[in-house]
Formats: C-alpha cells, sequence, structure tokens
C-alpha cells in the first residue's frame, strides 16, 4: 500500500510550463486520459459509486425501515438472505443491507475527499513553505515530516482511538490527514526547489512582489496538479484506513461506513454464513480504492511529460 | 568519507527522531483517560484496592518523575515490566519479534521477486495483452482490503479446501509430543505460516509489481539499453542482464520506504491469524493498557522503520554510483 | 566514497537462491497437511479466545488466566452446579460456627499436591495470611474482618472474625489455596523490596503447583498450554455434590484463537472440541448443520443495566429516571440485539439466583407497545412539570415527533450522553445505546449514544464522575448477592468506588449494613429482598437485560459436560468427562 | 569503394496530431575510409538517421521510403536476426552522452566483451577479455582499470571505452552520435585525435553526427547539414566549412566564427524549428531566413549544384549567383 508515496514523479524534472494554460493542458490532458483504458475503467467505477453515494439518500424517503441506521424491518428479527423487498438481505437486528451499502459510498466519499483534501492542502502549503523558506524552517519541517512518515498510520490512529475513546468520523479524517501529508510535502517541496531557480520567480521578486505573493501566485499554480495526482492516492489510502479502523472495532460508531458493516458481519458471527452481507462491503471498498488508484495512474501518465516523450520528440 | 558524514548526521538525527517519539508517546500514554486499573470489572476489587495498585505500578508519581524514572531505566537497558502480563517487556518483546520476523520478512522477499519478476514481464510486454492482465491484476491486489482478503483466505484454504491450519503458529498436537523432531516441528511452523503469508503476499505483490514496471519502463529508455541494443544482443539478455538489475532498485527503496505502511498490514494480518507477533501484541497493549509493553514495542516498530530508511539509502548509494552524499 | 567491490552480480545470485528457497518451502508447504494429524488422542483440545495474562493467581484478573488457574488451584467450597449451593471440596465438611469466640473451624480433606506433598492447614492458613499481608487487591476485602487464623492441627483451620458476617462463607471461604512452599520464598523475598506487592504480583511462576484435577506441563507462549492430570488430585474417585469425580481426561490442550470465527471453523473441522467462550447467536443456524457440533446455552450471572448520574441534573430527577425505564422496551433488545438468546431483567440479583432474587420488583410496563410506552411517559413528565414545544402526544392523543423538551425549571434540557462500551468489545451493549437512544429522543431527550474504549468510560464513570448515563454490565456476579452493597452503599460513593450512579439513601445503607450480619440465610434474604425494591423503585439503575452464555461443543471424542450456570467450562465437567470409545 | 549508400531515405514518427515526418528525402553515400559528418540543432532528425542505420527506430517510428544499401546489400529488408548479426559486427555506434551508454552496474570489461562474446560464435571468456584489453591499449585507457565501474572513471576515459567498445567486432562503419559534447575542449580534442587515428589505423567509415560545425569540420571529409528533417547542404568539407552557401549554413559557421571571435554574441538566437506536423509548403527555414523573399513560403526548395561536390537545398539562391 506504499505505492502512492513514489510514483516516479519524485524525480521529474520541472517540466510545467512558465505561463500556465489551465484550460489547454485540460484539454490536452483528457485527450490523452481518454485512450487510457485504466483510466477509464477507474472513471467508470467511480462515476458508479458517485451514483451510489447520491441515491443513498433515496431508501429512507421510500420506508423508514429502509434506513440505513435505524430502520429495522418489523416482520425481521434476524439475518435474511436476499429478497424483493431487501435486494441484498437484511443484518441482524433486520435493517436494509443494501440501503446500508448506498450509505456506505457517501462516507466513503466525504472521509476519502475530506481527508485526502486535507492532507494534501498541508503537504502543498508545507512543502512550498519549506521548500522556498530553506534553512532553518526547512530542516525542521522535513524532520517532522520524516519523524510522521516513520509512523504506521493505521497504528497510530489506532492507539488514539483507543486511547481516547471512540472517535467521531471527523477526528478519524482529521488525524488520517494528519498524518498522511509527509509524502506530498516532499514531492512539492522539490518541486518548489526546482521552481524557485526559474527566472519567472526571480524576476517576481525583483519586481518587488511579496513572499506571500510568489509562493501562492506563482509557485502554487506549477505545483497544483502535482498535488491533485497525490490526492487521488491520499483518498485510496484514508479509505483503507477509515475501513480498517471501523473493522477493528475503532470507527464511529453513529456511521455506517462499510468498515462497520464488515465488522458487524464478523462481529456477530455471521462472518462465514452470511455471503450476501460479507461479501458486498469488502468488494466496495476494494473496488472504491482501485478506482481511484487507477485515475490516480492515469492521471499520473498525463502529467508526467517524460511518459509521452516516445511519441513526440526524440 | 563522504558517506561516513552522512551516515552519522543521519544517525543523530535518528536519535533525535526515536527521542522525540518516545516523549510524545509516554505523554500520550500518561495523559489518555484510563489506566490499567480501571479496566478491572470486578466488585472485589475496590476502591483501597485500586490504589494501591497504581502505588506499585508508580503510576502515582508526578508525571515528570514517570519519565525521567522510565528514561533512567531505559538507558540502563530495561524496558519495565508489563502491566498486563506481570513479567519484563524485554521477555515478551524477545518471544514475540522472531515470529514476526519470519512472517513479515519471508513475505516480503516472495512479494518483491516475484513482483519484480512479472513487473519485469510486464514493462516488457508494454501495452499488450499480458501487460494489461498483470498491471489490473496488480492494482487489484494493490487494493484489496486486507482483513476482509484475510478472512476469505482463511474459509477458502483453512475450512472449504482444508490444506492449511486456520490460524496461530504451530500445532499444539505436533509439538507437545517428543517423538517429533526438529524438523517436523519446523515443517509445522512453515504449514502454519503458508495463509498469512499468502496474505500479506497478495497485499505487497501488487505494489512491487506496479513499481518495478514503471520502474523498468524508465529503465528502457536509458542510453545504455539502446547500447546494449546497438550491440546487437538478444532481447533476454538486455532485459534480464542490462535493465532488470538498475530497475530493480527503486523496488528495494519502495520496500523500505513503504515499511511503516507494510507494517500496518503486517499487524492486522498478525490479529486475523492470531499470529503471536509484534503486531498483533502492540494492538492488545494499547486496548489493555499496558503502556510499557504499547510503548516498547512501538518504539521498536519506529526504530526499525529509521534504520531500515537509513540502510535503504546507504545500500542504494552503494548499489547505484550515480548517487552520491 | 569509494566503490571497489562488485555487488550487484551477488545480489542476483542471492535474489535467485532465495527464489529457489522459497519454492522448495511453497513444495514443503504443500506436504504440511500430511503431518499434522497428531498421535495423541487422549488430549481435550480447548480453544481459548485470548491468550491467559499469567500464571500468577494473584495477578490473574483476566477470564482467561482464571479458566487455567481453576483447574490448578483449588478452594475449600464451592458451588454445586446443581443448585449452586455451596458444598466443602477442599474442606471436609460444613464450617463448624463457634459464638463463644467469633470463630469458624474448617477441616480438610486428606489431599496432596501436585509435587506430593502434604496439602495442610499451614497451606490455608499461609494463603490468608499472605492475602491480609499484603493487601492482595480483589481478595484482601474479603478477609477484611477476620482477625485472626489458627491451625490446631494439620488439617483444622480456626478463623476469627472480627463479627459475624454473612459472606464469610460464601465470598471469604471460595477463594484458592496455594502451596507454602512455592510462595513462603516469594513473599520473603517481595517483603525486602521497596515496592512489596508489585514484586509478588509480577513473580513469575513458571509452573504452578496444583492441588487441582491437572497441573501445566507447558506453556508456550503465543501458542499453546499443555495440562496433564494431576497423579495426586485428592478428589480422584470421590463423590461430592452427588457427583463422582475423575478426571478421566489425560490431557488438557488449550489453543489460543484470536476471533470467534476462527475457532467456530476449528471446532466444525474438528481441530477443538470446545471453544471456552461465548459465541454471538448469529453462528447458531450453521452450527446447527453440523451434526458433531452442539450449541449449549446457559444461564449467566450477569447483570447488563443502563446507570443514571443522581449527582446532577437532569437525571437526579427520579420521574425522568422513571420516563427513561417506562421508554426502554426491553423486549425489543432481547428479540432484536440478543436474537432471543437471554432475559430481561426486572432486578439486579438475575432470576436464576433463586433463593436471593426478589420477584416482586417493578416491571415498568413489560410487553406494552411502543406508542404506549410514549404515553406513559409523557404523563409521569407532566406530572412532574415538564413541558414541550411539540408534545410527543398531541391533542387527540396521538403520538407524534417530540421536541424542546424543557425541564421543571424550564430551561431547554441540556443536550446528554449514553456512554457505552465500543462495538467490539461488546456489540450488544453498543447497538442498545443506539436503540435506546432513538427512544429517548421520540420524546424529545436531546440523547447520544456514544461508545468508547472501555478504559476511558470507566474513567469517566468510575473516576471522574463525570457523565449523565452509562450503558455497562457485570459479567460475572457472585452467587452471594453482596455485591448490591457495594453497588450502592453510600460510602462507596467516590472515586474508583463501585456506586457509580452516586446513590445515596440512608435507609438504604441501613438494610445493606443489617443484611451483612445476619447469618441465618432466610432472614437475610429479607433484607436483601428490600434492598432490591428500593433500588428499583429509585432506579439509580435500570436493570434491562442478560444475554445467554451460547457455548459450542463438538461431543464425538468427549462426553459428559456438566451444566451449570456461567457454562459448561466448570470443574465439574473437567473432572467427568470421559473419551468417547470408538466402537470400532 | 561505396560502403554506404543511401537514397531518399524519408522517416516519419506516429504521433497523436498525425504523422511527424523527423527525416524527409535524404541522399547520401559514404565510401570507406571515409568520414561524413552530419550537423544541425537538435531535433533536426540526424540522430534519427544513425538510429535509422542501426535498425534502433522505436516501435512508433517507420521508414516510408527510400533505400539503404551497406556493402550492397539492403539494410532496410533484413529481419530482425539477421539485422542484429549485423549490428556491431559491421556498424557500430558511439553514442551522444557517453555518460549514460555504460550501464552502472556491469564492469566496464564485461561491457565490452559482450559485444565479442555475442557476435563470435565459440570464444570463450577469457579471449574476449584479451581482446578487450588489446582494445583498451588501443583506446588508451590503462589495463588495470578494465575491471572499474563506469562511474569510476572520467568522462574522457568513458568516451574512449565507448571508442573501444565500438571497435570490438571491428566493424566497417561506426556511427558517431556527438561523441565529445560532455566532454571538455582539451579532452575532446585528444578523443577526436583518437578517432581519426583509429580510423587511419582500420580503414573505418565514419558517420559522425553533431550539433557543433567545427568538430565536424575537423574530423569529416563530407559535411552535410541539416534542418528540420531536410538536408539543407551537401559537400566537400572545405567547401562547405569556408563558403557555405545556405543560409543555414552561414548562420552555423557565423555564430562558430563569432564564438572563435569572443566577446561577442552569436549572430542570431535560433527561434523555434517549424511545427514538423504539418510543415509549410515552402522552405522550412524561410522564418528565420535573413535573405528569403516571400517566394521562400510558398515554393518549395530546390538541390542547386553549387560545384561538383557542393549542393545546397534553397530556392531564391540562383546557382549562378
Amino acid at each position: 500500500m506504499s505505492l502512492p508515496d513514489h510514483p516516479k514523479t519524485a524525480a521529474r524534472p520541472a517540466g510545467l510550463s512558465v505561463r500556465f494554460h489551465w484550460i489547454r493542458r485540460f484539454r490536452e490532458g483528457w485527450a490523452i486520459f481518454r485512450e487510457n483504458l485504466i483510466g477509464r475503467i477507474g472513471l467508470m467505477l467511480l462515476g458508479l459509486f458517485g451514483l451510489m453515494a447520491l441515491c443513498s439518500f433515496i431508501p429512507p424517503l421510500i420506508d423508514p425501515m429502509y434506513h440505513p441506521m435505524t430502520g429495522v424491518d418489523p416482520a425481521i428479527s434476524h439475518s435474511t438472505g436476499p429478497s424483493l423487498k431487501h435486494w441484498l438481505g437484511t443484518d441482524f437486528i433486520g435493517r436494509d443491507i443494501f440501503s446500508q451499502l448506498l450509505a456506505g459510498a457517501r462516507i466513503a466519499f466525504m472521509v476519502g475527499l475530506s481527508s485526502a483534501l486535507i492532507s494534501i492542502l498541508l503537504g502543498t502549503t508545507i512543502g512550498m513553505i519549506a521548500g522556498y523558506a530553506g534553512r532553518i524552517a526547512d530542516t525542521l519541517l522535513m524532520r517532522l515530516a520524516d519523524m510522521i512518515m516513520v509512523m504506521p498510520t493505521l497504528l497510530v490512529v489506532l492507539i488514539l482511538a483507543s486511547l481516547f475513546g471512540q472517535l467521531s468520523i471527523w477526528t478519524i479524517v482529521l488525524l488520517i490527514a494528519l498524518f498522511r501529508w509527509p509524502g506530498v510535502s516532499r514531492v512539492i517541496r522539490a518541486q518548489t526547489l526546482t521552481l524557485k531557480q526559474r527566472p519567472f520567480i526571480e524576476a517576481a521578486r525583483v519586481a518587488g512582489a511579496s513572499h506571500t505573493r510568489i509562493i501562492f501566485r506563482h509557485i502554487m499554480p506549477n505545483v497544483l496538479p502535482l498535488s491533485l495526482l497525490y490526492m487521488t492516492f491520499r483518498v485510496t489510502s484514508a479509505i483503507i484506513i477509515e475501513a480498517a479502523l471501523a473493522f477493528l472495532g475503532f470507527g464511529d460508531p453513529g456511521t455506517v461506513s462499510w468498515g462497520m458493516m464488515l465488522q458487524w458481519v464478523w462481529k456477530t458471527g455471521h462472518m462465514f454464513q452470511a455471503p450476501y452481507w460479507l461479501l458486498p462491503p469488502g468488494i466496495c471498498i476494494s473496488l472504491l480504492t482501485l478506482s481511484f488508484f487507477m485515475l490516480g495512474r492515469s492521471m499520473d501518465e498525463v502529467l508526467d511529460p517524460r511518459l509521452r516523450k516516445e511519441d513526440t520528440n526524440r | 568519507m563522504e558517506l561516513n558524514k552522512y551516515i552519522l548526521r543521519r544517525l543523530i538525527e535518528i536519535t533525535v527522531i526515536f527521542f522525540v517519539i518516545l516523549t510524545v508517546l509516554f505523554l500520550l500514554f500518561r495523559l489518555a483517560p484510563g489506566d490499567p486499573v480501571s479496566r478491572m470489572v470486578d466488585p472485589s476489587m475496590t476502591a483501597e484496592d485500586a490504589r494501591r495498585l497504581i502505588e506499585q505500578l508508580g503510576l502515582d508519581q508526578p508525571l515528570g518523575t514517570q519519565y525521567i524514572i522510565y528514561l533512567k531505566s531505559f538507558f540502563s537497558g530495561d524496558l519495565g515490566i508489563s502491566f498486563h502480563y506481570g513479567v519484563p517487556v524485554l521477555d515478551i518483546i524477545g518471544e514475540r519479534l522472531p515470529n514476526t520476523i519470519l512472517l513479515f520478512t519471508t513475505s516480503v522477499i516472495l512479494a518483491a521477486l516475484t513482483g519484480i519478476f512479472f513487473g519485469k514481464i510486464a514493462s516488457w510486454h508494454k501495452g499488450k495483452k499480458i501487460d494489461s492482465w498483470l498491471t489490473i491484476g496488480a492494482l487489484i491486489c494493490h487494493t484489496l482490503f486486507l482483513p476482509w482478503l484475510a478472512l476469505i483466505i482463511i474459509w477458502f484454504f483453512g475450512y472449504r479446501i482444508g490444506w492449511f491450519p486456520l490460524n496461530g503458529i504451530l500445532s499444539p498436537e505436533i509439538w507437545t509430543d517428543p517423538a517429533n523432531g526438529f524438523f517436523i516441528r519446523m515443517l509445522d511452523v512453515l504449514h502454519h505460516m503458508a495463509l498469512p503469508l499468502m496474505t500479506l503476499f497478495i497485499i505487497h505483490f501488487g505494489s512491487y509489481l506496479l513499481v518495478m514496471r514503471s520502474s523498468m519502463l524508465e529503465t528502457l529508455k536509458e542510453d545504455y539499453i539502446i547500447t546494449a541494443r546497438a550491440k546487437g544482443l538478444e532481447e533476454k539478455v538486455i532485459r534480464n542482464h542490462h535493465a532488470a538489475p538498475n530497475a530493480a532498485l527503486p523496488v528495494v527503496t519502495s520496500v523500505a520506504l513503504s515499511l511503516a505502511f507494510s507494517i500496518n498490514g503486517g499487524a492486522l494480518t498478525e490479529t486475523v491469524f492470531s499470529w503471536p507477533g509484534i503486531g498483533r501484541e502492540l494492538v492488545f497493549a494499547v486496548s489493555n493498557n499496558d503502556y510499557p509493553l504499547a510503548l516498547a514495542s512501538f518504539l521498536l516498530i519506529a526504530i526499525v522503520v529509521l534504520l531500515a530508511n537509513l540502510l535503504v539509502d546507504i545500500l542504494y548509494a552503494w548499489l547505484d554510483p550515480r548517487i552520491r552524499y | 566514497m569509494s566503490i571497489d567491490s562488485a555487488i550487484p552480480r551477488p545480489l542476483w545470485g542471492v535474489m535467485s537462491r532465495l527464489l529457489t528457497y522459497g519454492l522448495v518451502i511453497c513444495l514443503l508447504l504443500t506436504g504440511g497437511p500430511a503431518c499434522s494429524r497428531g498421535k495423541q488422542a487422549a488430549a481435550l483440545k480447548i480453544g481459548l479466545a485470548e491468550e491467559p495474562r499469567t500464571l500468577n493467581v494473584w495477578l490473574a484478573s483476566d477470564a482467561n488466566s482464571q479458566k487455567i488457574l481453576r483447574q490448578i488451584y483449588q478452594p475449600l467450597y464451592r458451588p454445586e452446579p446443581a443448585t449452586l449451593k455451596l458444598v466443602p471440596w477442599l474442606a471436609e465438611s460444613e464450617p463448624v460456627f463457634d459464638p463463644e469466640t467469633v470463630s469458624y473451624t474448617v477441616k480438610i480433606r486428606p489431599a496432596k499436591w501436585s509435587d506430593g506433598s502434604d496439602l495442610t492447614s499451614a497451606d490455608v492458613a499461609f494463603t490468608a495470611r499472605l492475602i491480609k499481608e499484603f493487601k492482595i487487591p480483589r481478595f484482601s476485602a474479603k478477609w477484611s474482618f477476620v482477625t485472626r487464623i489458627e491451625t490446631p492441627g494439620p488439617r483444622t483451620v480456626r478463623y476469627y472474625l472480627k463479627a459475624p458476617t454473612a459472606v464469610f462463607l460464601s465470598r471469604t471461604l471460595i477463594g484458592p489455596v496455594v502451596q507454602k512452599k512455592e510462595w513462603e520464598s516469594v513473599a520473603r523475598a517481595a517483603r525486602q523490596l521497596e515496592k512489596p506487592l508489585a514484586a509478588l504480583l509480577n513473580h513469575k511462576i513458571a509452573s504452578p503447583v496444583s492441588s487441582g484435577p491437572f497441573m501445566l506441563t507447558q506453556w508456550r507462549r503465543g501458542a499453546y498450554l499443555h495440562l496433564q492430570q494431576n497423579p495426586h488430585f485428592f478428589g480422584r474417585n470421590l463423590t461430592i455434590g452427588g457427583l463422582q469425580l475423575g478426571p478421566h481426561v489425560e490431557n488438557l490442550l488449550f489453543k489460543i484463537y484470536g476471533t470467534s470465527d476462527v475457532a467456530i471453523l476449528a471446532l466444525k473441522k474438528g481441530a477443538i472440541d470446545m471453544f471456552w467462550q461465548g459465541i454471538q447467536p448469529g453462528y447458531l443456524d450453521d452450527l446447527a448443520k453440523d451434526p458433531g457440533v452442539r450449541t449449549i446455552s446457559s444461564a449467566k450471572s450477569a447483570l447488563y443495566f443502563m446507570g443514571f448520574n443522581m449527582r446532577r441534573s437532569p437525571f437526579n430527577d427520579l420521574a425522568l429516571r422513571q420516563a427513561a425505564a417506562a421508554l426502554i422496551d426491553r423486549d425489543f433488545i432481547l428479540t432484536r440485539v440478543l436474537q432471543g438468546h437471554g432475559q430481561k431483567m426486572f432486578s439486579v440479583v438475575p432470576d436464576e439466583n433463586i433463593f436471593w432474587s426478589c420477584p416482586d420488583v417493578d416491571r415498568y410496563f413489560e410487553g406494552l407497545p411502543r406508542e404506549d410506552r410514549i404515553r406513559r411517559a409523557y404523563d409521569i413528565l407532566t406530572r412532574s412539570g415538564y413541558s414541550w414545544e411539540v408534545p410527543p402526544v398531541d391533542a387527540s392523543g396521538q403520538v407524534q415527533t417530540a421536541s424542546g423538551l424543557r425541564l421543571p425549571n424550564g430551561a431547554q434540557m441540556p443536550r446528554f450522553t449514553i456512554l457505552t462500551p465500543p462495538a467490539d468489545y461488546d456489540p450488544h451493549r453498543a447497538i442498545s445505546g443506539l436503540i435506546i437512544q432513538e427512544w429517548l429522543r421520540e420524546l424529545g431527550m436531546p440523547a447520544y449514544a456514544r461508545p468508547m474504549s472501555f478504559g476511558a468510560l470507566l474513567q469517566q464513570v468510575k473516576e471522574r464522575h463525570d457523565f449523565d448515563t452509562f450503558i455497562l454490565g457485570y459479567g460475572k456476579l457472585p452467587i452471594d448477592p453482596d455485591y448490591i452493597r457495594s453497588m450502592f452503599y453510600s460510602k462507596f460513593d467516590r472515586p474508583r468506588g463501585w456506586n457509580m450512579s452516586g446513590y445515596r439513601n440512608p435507609e438504604f445503607d441501613r438494610l445493606a449494613n443489617a443484611s451483612r450480619k445476619v447469618i441465618d440465610p432466610n432472614q437475610r434474604r429479607e433484607l436483601i429482598w428490600d434492598m432490591q425494591l428500593l433500588i428499583s423503585r429509585e432506579l439509580p439503575y435500570l436493570p434491562i437485560y442478560k444475554p445467554a452464555l451460547i457455548e459450542a461443543i463438538r461431543e464425538d471424542r468427549f462426553h459428559g459436560w456438566v451444566p451449570m450456570q456461567d457454562g459448561i467450562g466448570n470443574i465439574w465437567s473437567f473432572c467427568r468427562l470421559r473419551p468417547t470409545t470408538l466402537e470400532k | 569503394m561505396t560502403l554506404l549508400d543511401v537514397k531518399n531515405l524519408s522517416i516519419s514518427y506516429q504521433t497523436r496530431g498525425g504523422p511527424l515526418q523527423a527525416v524527409e528525402d535524404i541522399s547520401f553515400a559514404l565510401d570507406k575510409g571515409k568520414t561524413l559528418g552530419f550537423v544541425g540543432e537538435s531535433g533536426c532528425g540526424k540522430s534519427t538517421i544513425g538510429l535509422a542505420l542501426m535498425g534502433l527506430l522505436p516501435p512508433n517510428t517507420t521508414v516510408t521510403s527510400g533505400s539503404v544499401r551497406f556493402n550492397g546489400s539492403d539494410l532496410l529488408s533484413l529481419s530482425e536476426e539477421k539485422l542484429r548479426q549485423v549490428r556491431w559486427q559491421k556498424i557500430a555506434m558511439i553514442f551522444q552522452a557517453a555518460m549514460n551508454a555504460l550501464n552502472p552496474v556491469h564492469r566496464v570489461s564485461d561491457q565490452v566483451a559482450e559485444a565479442i562474446l555475442a557476435h563470435t560464435p565459440g570464444i570463450s571468456k577469457t579471449d574476449a577479455l584479451a581482446q578487450v584489453r588489446e582494445l583498451f591499449d588501443l583506446v588508451e585507457i590503462p589495463i588495470k582499470r578494465m575491471n572499474d565501474y563506469p562511474h569510476q572513471y572520467s568522462g574522457g576515459m568513458k568516451q574512449r571505452a565507448v571508442i573501444a567498445m565500438a571497435l570490438a567486432c571491428r566493424p566497417d562503419l561506426i556511427i558517431a552520435d556527438e561523441p565529445t559534447t560532455a566532454l571538455d575542449v582539451i579532452v575532446q580534442a585528444q578523443i577526436l585525435d583518437e578517432i581519426k587515428s583509429i580510423q587511419k589505423e582500420l580503414n573505418l567509415g565514419i558517420l559522425f553526427i553533431s550539433h557543433d560545425i567545427s568538430v565536424v569540420a575537423d574530423v569529416c571529409d563530407h559535411i552535410g547539414v541539416m534542418y528540420a528533417g531536410q538536408l539543407v547542404e551537401y559537400g566537400h568539407r572545405r567547401e562547405v566549412f569556408e563558403s557555405p552557401g545556405h543560409p543555414y549554413t552561414q548562420e552555423l559557421v557565423g555564430s562558430h566564427q563569432a564564438l572563435l571571435g569572443a566577446q561577442c554574441q552569436p549572430q542570431s538566437a535560433p527561434s523555434a524549428a517549424p511545427n514538423l506536423l504539418s510543415p509549410p509548403p515552402g522552405c522550412r527555414y524561410c522564418d528565420r531566413c535573413k535573405e528569403g523573399g516571400d517566394t521562400c513560403r510558398t515554393e518549395a526548395p530546390q538541390w542547386i549544384e553549387l560545384s561538383d561536390n557542393h549542393r545546397i537545398f534553397c530556392c531564391h539562391r540562383d546557382p549562378e549567383e
């Protein structure tokens, strides 16, 4: 699960154009992306899950018994297999597994995207500051990054969850983000270092631009695509960590996440006898992370000019 | 001698980082709500009993004193006595560590070797069917949800077809029978190792394959590959002799850099398979409020990761002459 | 930096060699199953959920250590399975009480330790003195009223008490007896140290000297424990409590399974004969399909309850507690959460404890449907001056979603939490908390169920007293009901005390003190019943349910399990199990 | 005797935007023991020619037309296996950026021996290494450094090793692609001298590719100047260097001389080369040309013979002028 941290981007020369033509770049990227099989599959899967997340609001409207957390089928008091009324069956107190699965998609997106966003914001800002400021700030920030990087995130969050009682889903999101920024900041720092040498930064400095202005106006637009790329990888790791945490019983009990569903199957002893309950959440976790990962890999190819080298100039 | 200086600098850094982690964790454990005594839900345990136990465990001292006492004994090689097991922490770690090393290193090495092998094949056939299948397969392996996978593996291989033991590290039936010699006993351990090994292998294999594949694709664009081709060497020789050794280096780095992440998976696997290793012990110790054991296990993991990172940097410098410090 | 040796090629050599080894290992692994069939058939294989903590009996506060140690260290008296009445075990007969000197005299059976030495009154007295001297937690409180211990003869022990105490027999004399020889030197060494108690608790016992049916042969940490028949077991062929004892099983093998699922698979596969751990009802359907597996449901001496913080508003108001009690539908929790495997509880003493449990406690609208419960709760609160912005029952008497509950003083009812253990620790309590939250919200109470880690939960409830309500449970209550006193006696309302609700009632204190001193069981029962009625009226705790203990065993290799409260894993079973002789 | 005869060679890349003409309609010939130099800025297609001759074009690249005859046989129609045997045996290559042309994880001697082993059936490794020793002697690398790894060599030594490697199988033709670019001036001169002397000794044909016209002029018998995939001037060294006919050659020579005269800048900063995806119909150099008229943009340029040994590809200059 390490891969996201070290795509070849780490060693990439600053091949990004000085002036950023967003639209043109986007069009170009999209053209390449469209021909990428893995990217297409990823995007398709992602669309599917997105649809699931959007639809998660519907079942409770149909009948309160489809409420993923509190709704129970009055006629059913134990786990039953798929039926017309419950497409994927019910769990041990008669809640509908399909509506739980839909709600799980929403939670997964929420956890994945928000924690990735926070870690990317942190990582990008810290990376830019470290790279731009240099000297002591750089050393301190990068040592801090080193320190956090050697911590196994899941175990650390598990320790915290266990020590401070149950964590709410937002605390978990925040914790994951806090432990997942160093990889990003390292790459962004390297990128900033090369950008710093470029003439247009020099020009801006001579023209009297403030440091904040240089960082946010001139450096940030150039490192942003890289950050976005890393975000897709962070999404996958955040989803996996949240699921593992919930599975081990340290998740937020007030949310219906896929990991939580697996924990319910596991802890109530239905693991090996209710495949209709065990398989869907596990497959969903794997497929959603897979789709983000595929998206990231194909974006990597879009963003990395070196991988396109072979068909334009030699 | 630049390298020596570099190693020295890194060692100092590692020491500092290590003690920062130690301090943070120490504080975290002591400041967190709950203590080992409050967990005992037993009406026989009176408030006086609880107070006396707290005092005997040294938890009544001020935080600073506790910290200094811990540091003192730490430097004299004593990591304290486990609150839960009542035996020295080092004894427990000494018992559990070999198991973890056995399982973890075997899985990482096997996964790296196969990952490198198939990554090589995938990159060599870039854009062909075999590449697509290998890449998609690796992506799926890489993103499988580990505990889920582990349980399904247990069910299928341990129960459904029943080739392997369900969990644990050995069969008591074999080990309690004095007739069984060392070889049979080792075989028994390996037999038990099969399923956790398979789980960790599947999870790691995918990522190593992907790293190898992209690293190999980069390498294939290097000038010395064109040289090799121009020399009229056979394709197989170019692939195995010229490209692969260079491309494998990033895989080695990724093994070390991803160690922290792999350890997560290791702990999950140990927990699900009841493999008596450090990761499982850490999870237990944490939920039992066994601070000395949890702290020591975590520090052990941290120092291993730190040193592994250093080792790989050195190894990398040694293997790839283009890198200098 | 100079590099002058060849690395890459050797590196590849190593790698390819490793690959070869790997393949060889794989080949060996597939050949493995052939040798996994052991030769010893006489071992009873038991799955444990977790590794025992220790074999030091004074440290062993966890269930799994006790499961092992109960085979090793024996008490003077223990309850017999059918009636739960105490019968002499190591003791030869009932204790003789002398009212003059306030002393009990106990005669011991002729018995030997597993090392062949005699078990004498010296061992029994030593154990008691050790507990008293070191003030060993969990034990010392039971001995606090014993002033002096004498050994008039090698098989006679006499205990002098401060005052007649009801719990002396039922609580004090059921503790384990350890060997003097084994512990004397340990105690001596511990006394020299700065922290004698810690030294005693942390003393590592490699192989405890046993007086029970089994003794430890080997403990391979992380893997298994191996126990063998104790050739010197005093009970061999004796008949105690109407049951003739063995043991007939040569070996006990305890294996550790981290998760129930795997242990159940092992059971189905025949790798273990018993999983010594309660299992979730979810397994039952599946296990029923397996002819070799039998599941046994036993009553538990347990109490799962909702506790209220009576030290502060709003739950210091009886009406609010009663309303909550009216809203909680025990039937729902029993059928849904427990899947029908358990009992509803109305008194803090379980029904199975027939002698002590009071049948007349308030049952709080048992069997009433949801809407009626809301009406009753609405009535209770309206009468006490509570008001709503939107009341739960509208003018036409229809139940509707309530909101804006106001306390009698007119203030908005603040948010409050229902603390529960986390779902991985106990899914029942976590889910019950969630369901109760929904029920309370129907009445407009801003309830929030909050599962939190066990340690943190206990600290908040027991030490800091910073909570509104909680759901906790005692999984293993003693048979003697003296625990009611520790739960509600005003003296125990202090940090780390067991009076978690902060219940203070002089009337209760009086009853509790009196109940300790009455020796006659029937008289004492009157007092105990009064105490239960008081609790049921004032509701510091609202008893909710107790789960049944479901255990799964295989009967194809061993038979003769003895059913008993708290499960078949009792010493009687282990003394009576016999290998099923195969017909062929 | 003609060693290499290339006629109307065109090579194109497949790109997302359509085929890209990297090399267009190029013809030249090389005699045994002679040297032909190609000069041009990076991306003009000169390296592509080298790769095409070796049969090492990347997969997305095809020879669209033309013929390559080497010692009388058609190289383009050879099978992959045949081609593999011709490589290094008959045509060897000295790569640009020798730094990266050696595999960092193998000993230098092994890398040279490898070429010998691959093309001499039945030769033992010891014999191959003995040959390597001779080669190293020839290129003046101390024998005791033979078993070093590439990173232990200096830049000049690496370049020598690459030359030794090229000579390993005694080829008839060596394609030298920027062999001295990364080296400092003194080493560069040494290497060039060495190449010249070895060429004399072994009677090699050399195709010399460089962006530096002075180097080419120093080494070669004939010079071809390339611009944007086309050959724009071809002729004898002296004539091309001393009286360049094409404006682009003039620019190249001019900037070179200006550099020699120091202190002044190149005459013109080269602007971007034309887009080769859709090349303009007229002369490709016209945007940068100082002499071009309007007709240059629309009319295709023609080959103009300046002398027997000198021709240019231009549209506005009359031969009489």
